[in-house]
């Protein structure tokens, strides 16, 4: 009972940790090398929300001085986020580039298709 | 639980379920659009936790130029998914 | 491709999408924005254009080699304004508030963070240009 | 087999997240851990000290600018990578060299 | 002095971004920049080690701003050791590409390749200065693209294949870093590693399931990096597909400086709740002597020499773990001796090995017959490195061995001496037969030939790295005194 009524309490840490749980599950089991990246982009913006939610307090404004609010939510996760997407977006890019030239030496993109045309050149 | 809590546990409903259609979709293309749903709806989410600068390099990173990139991958290589 | 409407509906979007741009990049240090975010709605208009028009057409507007040079350089500024903090006898990447002699909260306010911005803003917008332009041209096989 | 495998590390990990999730300080509460005199200098400071009114931006421009130098690091390695692989592996050399070497 | 660390790290940043630019149209002058920025900042990392042997731990607080609020760089004996170790295998590893780097990759590719060898090399110093969590999160971001990058540079099916399978893989790692960097600054509320140590006992005492799963995380998350055992499957693919220079500065010093960033996170960070949380150091231990068996007998059967020595670094890595997990200052010091002998060894064997490549074109160990009287200096210093592994007195290796021994018996565990002496006959049974059938095989193996003759560059630079590991196999004390104040300081926070 206590674990559900702390995990009602932090419904959002713990949407997150389904998302990553799902990402993490897409990564590992599909062999298409496309759908593992996505499953990378999803479990890498799980991540990022639960960073995000760390900052969130309830009933302050966002971190931009100078209006009439007085209190703010943290800024900190936000700005290290704003790093973690940059991040992400160029391991996808390189990623995606790797995954053109598989394609174009192996003529699939799927993981095990791939380690199978290997066993048979060798 | 007031409206603003309802609306927030409607959003992570939609990512959850987000999720997983991007992991069980068959076809990519339609992957990769509910992923830019995805990030969108993510944009949102950051948007109310009141961190506007994340809502808004998402907005343009996640959902505009990682599903352009995908995008231009799928058209180079196969749309199905085994 | 070459539908008048779609082109003609991009064109008057475009200077709307990139002053918007420019606007969150310079705005960063005031408004929620910043160099990621303003840089990379740039780098999307020329992508907007590009794929309106032809990739051959935005390539004669913004060449790629200006890109790849441009990449270069706006983290070699970032790397230059971090080293004028040693000159000034403190540690690499100190902020001297006195640097573009602003008054605290105004736009040019913030010391070297305006040039970083749009050094970044700049170099963001050129990337995401050069990735997508890269990619477009793999052939198929 | 690998699916088995794989489901059953991700039911693992799920329970020890849950649980986790479960302990953790709760969400959106003024007086987290996470609220300390590092935010408040922050979040005070920052109009005087650096002479922005967007905390964020005096964050990853000032305060920790070296992970915006990492940042932008990143980037231009994603793209060196991008661009070295791209041409590395071009198709048309690719075959040329094949054809030369029989 | 204090800016040296910073400016290391950002020189290196600085050539990788000028590069593309700079030799557009002439890749040429690209090696020497490089060759150059390497020399000088040797030397200055190895000024700023006798500072700090003088003067003792310094931070510099990059922007000037104090730690909770700004980044910090902490420059100790550790990281200034281990980016001593880093700088002087990648200088021998840039001297000796000056002509491998011709055979294995396209001559208009080399500027990019030395642009994300330079940021590599960057990431790396950086992780072993930085005293930021999140910093040291960017840093092993830029080190994964440049690693995967100088992987994928050779133009081959396998190359692009290995890179994709290593990246998606240390992005599974980083994702499991980052998730633990978030559940400690949730716990704790800071990123800089003394100020998280600081707010650990409160944390520990009110939120201890999380402080576990964060240790986890960070195992796992670095374990897959550093191909800790049953991570480890992308490391044979990927170090054996790679081309020489690669390879030896992946193999050599990569992997490491994941160990090391684990090693400091862990004792800066958990410190002495350590003890506490028995189960993760038990399991690394587990772990580290599955490694050390599994990565031997996986090598015995290799036929192809490249992947052997890839699957011989899974086995090393597990005594580097071992040392790590028993605990024990000289277990500790075992360690991180094999850190630096290691990366000698391993970076001259894959050259030794790139050589071959270079000269014959054949890399299957069974036509290695008769090497020895074709390319004696090659094959001498092959037989060199392999008596370091096996551990035979005189040699580098044994110094290590012995430290985790007596480290293991301090432990009251003798059953890991058993672990490290069955090994070593293991290691014997795959690296001694390679220089037996070069040296006193009277047959002769295939009589092809690229080159006539091995560069002076690549001679040169293999001998000196076998030079270096006879003598600090025969004279190991200083090298031993540096790592025993590292260990000191690591274990004294």
């Amino acid at each position: 009972m206590r674990i559900v009524n702390g995990i009602a309490q932090n419904y959002f840490y713990f949407a997150s940790m389904v998302i990553f749980l799902i990402g993490f599950h897409t990564m590992l089991t599909h062999s298409n090398l496309i759908k593992k990246i996505l499953g990378m982009n999803i479990m890498e913006t799980a991540v990022f929300l639960f960073v995000v939610s760390i900052g969130y307090v309830r009933g302050r404004a966002a971190p931009v001085v100078g209006g009439e609010a007085q209190q703010f939510v943290n800024p900190l996760p936000s700005a290290l986020i704003l790093t973690g997407l940059v991040v992400g977006v160029s391991l996808t890019a390189f990623a995606l580039a790797l995954i053109i030239k598989v394609y174009q030496y192996y003529g699939t993109v799927d993981a095990d298709e791939i380690m199978q045309i290997r066993s048979e050149e060798r | 639980m007031d409206m603003i809590e309802l609306f927030h546990v409607m959003l992570l409903s939609f990512l959850i379920v987000c999720a997983l259609a991007v992991a069980h979709l068959r076809d990519l293309l339609s992957a990769v659009i509910v992923f830019a749903a995805y990030s969108l709806i993510m944009a949102i989410v950051w948007q109310q936790l009141n961190a506007p600068d994340i809502a808004m390099t998402e907005a343009a990173m996640g959902a505009g130029i990682t599903t352009l990139l995908f995008m231009v991958t799928i058209s180079k290589t196969r749309r199905r998914e085994q | 491709m070459d539908d008048v409407v779609l082109q003609t509906v991009t064109l008057m979007l475009l200077p709307f999408i990139q002053t918007y741009g420019i606007y969150i990049m310079v705005n960063g240090h005031l408004t929620p924005g910043g160099g990621f975010a303003g840089g990379a709605v740039l780098g999307i208009s020329l992508i907007l254009y590009a794929l309106t028009f032809h990739v051959d057409e935005a390539a004669k507007v913004y060449p790629r080699r200006k890109a790849e040079a441009l990449e270069s350089l706006g983290a070699l500024v970032f790397i230059f304004i971090g080293l004028l903090g040693v000159l000034g006898g403190a540690a690499f990447l100190t902020n001297n508030t006195s640097f573009l002699s602003g008054q605290a909260g105004t736009l040019l306010g913030g010391g070297f963070i305006l040039p970083v911005t749009v050094a970044v803003g700049l170099k963001v917008a050129s990337t995401v240009v050069t990735l997508f332009f890269h990619l477009l041209e793999e052939e198929k096989r | 087999m690998r699916r088995m495998l794989a489901t059953a590390i991700i039911i693992l990990l799920g329970v020890l997240l849950a649980a986790a999730v479960s302990e953790m300080p709760p969400f959106a509460a003024p007086s987290n851990p996470a609220d300390n005199q590092v935010n408040e200098r922050y979040l005070g400071q920052v109009v005087q000290e650096v002479g922005v009114l967007n905390v964020i931006s005096g964050i990853i421009t000032d305060y920790r600018a070296f992970d915006t130098l990492g940042e932008a690091a990143v980037l231009f390695a994603g793209i060196a990578a991008v661009l070295a692989v791209l041409e590395t592996h071009n198709l048309d050399t690719y075959r040329k060299d094949r054809g030369k070497n029989g | 002095m204090t800016h040296v660390p910073v400016f290391v790290i950002i020189s290196c940043l600085g050539l990788a971004f000028a590069l593309p630019v700079l030799c557009r149209f002439r890749p040429r002058p690209a090696g020497w920049l490089v060759r150059a920025l390497l020399m000088l900042n040797t030397a200055l990392v190895a000024r700023v080690l006798l500072f700090v042997n003088h003067q003792g731990t310094f931070y510099y607080h990059l922007g000037s701003w104090p730690p909770p609020w700004g980044i910090e760089l902490s420059i100790d004996y550790l990281g200034l050791f281990t980016a001593l170790v880093v700088h002087g295998v990648s200088l021998a590893v840039v001297f000796y590409a000056q002509t491998d780097l011709a055979g294995e990759v396209d001559p208009r590719m080399h500027h990019w390749y030395y642009t994300l060898f330079l940021l590599l090399l960057a990431s790396m110093t950086g992780i072993c200065f930085s005293g930021d969590f999140f910093n040291i999160f960017v840093f092993v971001e830029i080190a994964t693209i440049g690693a995967c990058g100088i992987i994928a540079l050779k133009r081959h099916p396998d190359c692009v294949e290995a890179s994709l399978k290593y990246l998606i893989l240390s992005t599974l790692g980083s994702g499991l870093i980052l998730l633990s960097l978030a559940i400690l600054y949730m716990v704790t509320g800071h990123l800089n590693l003394r100020y998280i140590a600081q707010h650990m006992p409160t944390a520990w005492a009110a939120y201890p399931l999380n402080v576990n799963i964060s240790l986890a995380l960070l195992v796992v998350g670095f374990g897959v990096k550093a191909a800790l055992f049953p991570l480890h499957i992308w490391l044979p693919d990927a170090h054996s597909s790679a081309p020489a220079p690669s390879s030896a500065i992946l193999s050599g010093v990569l992997v490491k400086i994941y160990a090391v960033a684990l090693i400091r996170l862990i004792h800066t960070v958990y410190g002495h709740k350590l003890h506490q949380m028995i189960p993760v150091t038990q399991v690394l231990l587990l772990l580290a002597t599955l490694a050390i068996f599994a990565g031997s007998l996986f090598a015995i059967g290799q036929r192809d020499i490249k992947r052997m020595l890839a699957y011989s670094t899974v086995a090393q890595m597990g005594y580097i773990f071992l040392g790590v997990a028993l605990l024990t200052e000289n277990a500790v010091v075992g360690g991180v001796t094999h850190i630096f002998n290691h990366a000698l060894m391993k970076s001259m064997l894959f050259m030794a090995a790139g050589a071959v490549v270079y000269q014959k074109g054949f890399r299957r160990i069974s036509d290695f017959h008769g090497l020895g009287r074709e390319m004696p200096i090659t094959m001498a210093v092959f037989g060199i490195g392999a008596l370091s592994m096996v551990g035979i007195p005189g040699f580098n290796g044994f110094i290590s061995k012995v430290y985790l021994a007596i480290g293991a018996l301090d432990a009251g565990r003798p059953v890991y001496v058993a672990v490290i002496l069955i090994s070593s006959l293991l290691n014997a049974a795959y690296y001694l037969p390679i220089v037996t059938r070069a040296f006193f095989n009277q047959e002769t193996g295939p009589a092809t030939f690229r080159v006539d003759r091995l560069p002076l560059s690549m001679k040169a630079t293999l001998v000196i790295l076998g030079g270096l590991c006879i003598y600090f196999g025969l004279v190991p004390g200083s090298l031993l005194r540096l790592v025993q104040k590292a260990v000191q300081s690591l274990l004294a926070t």
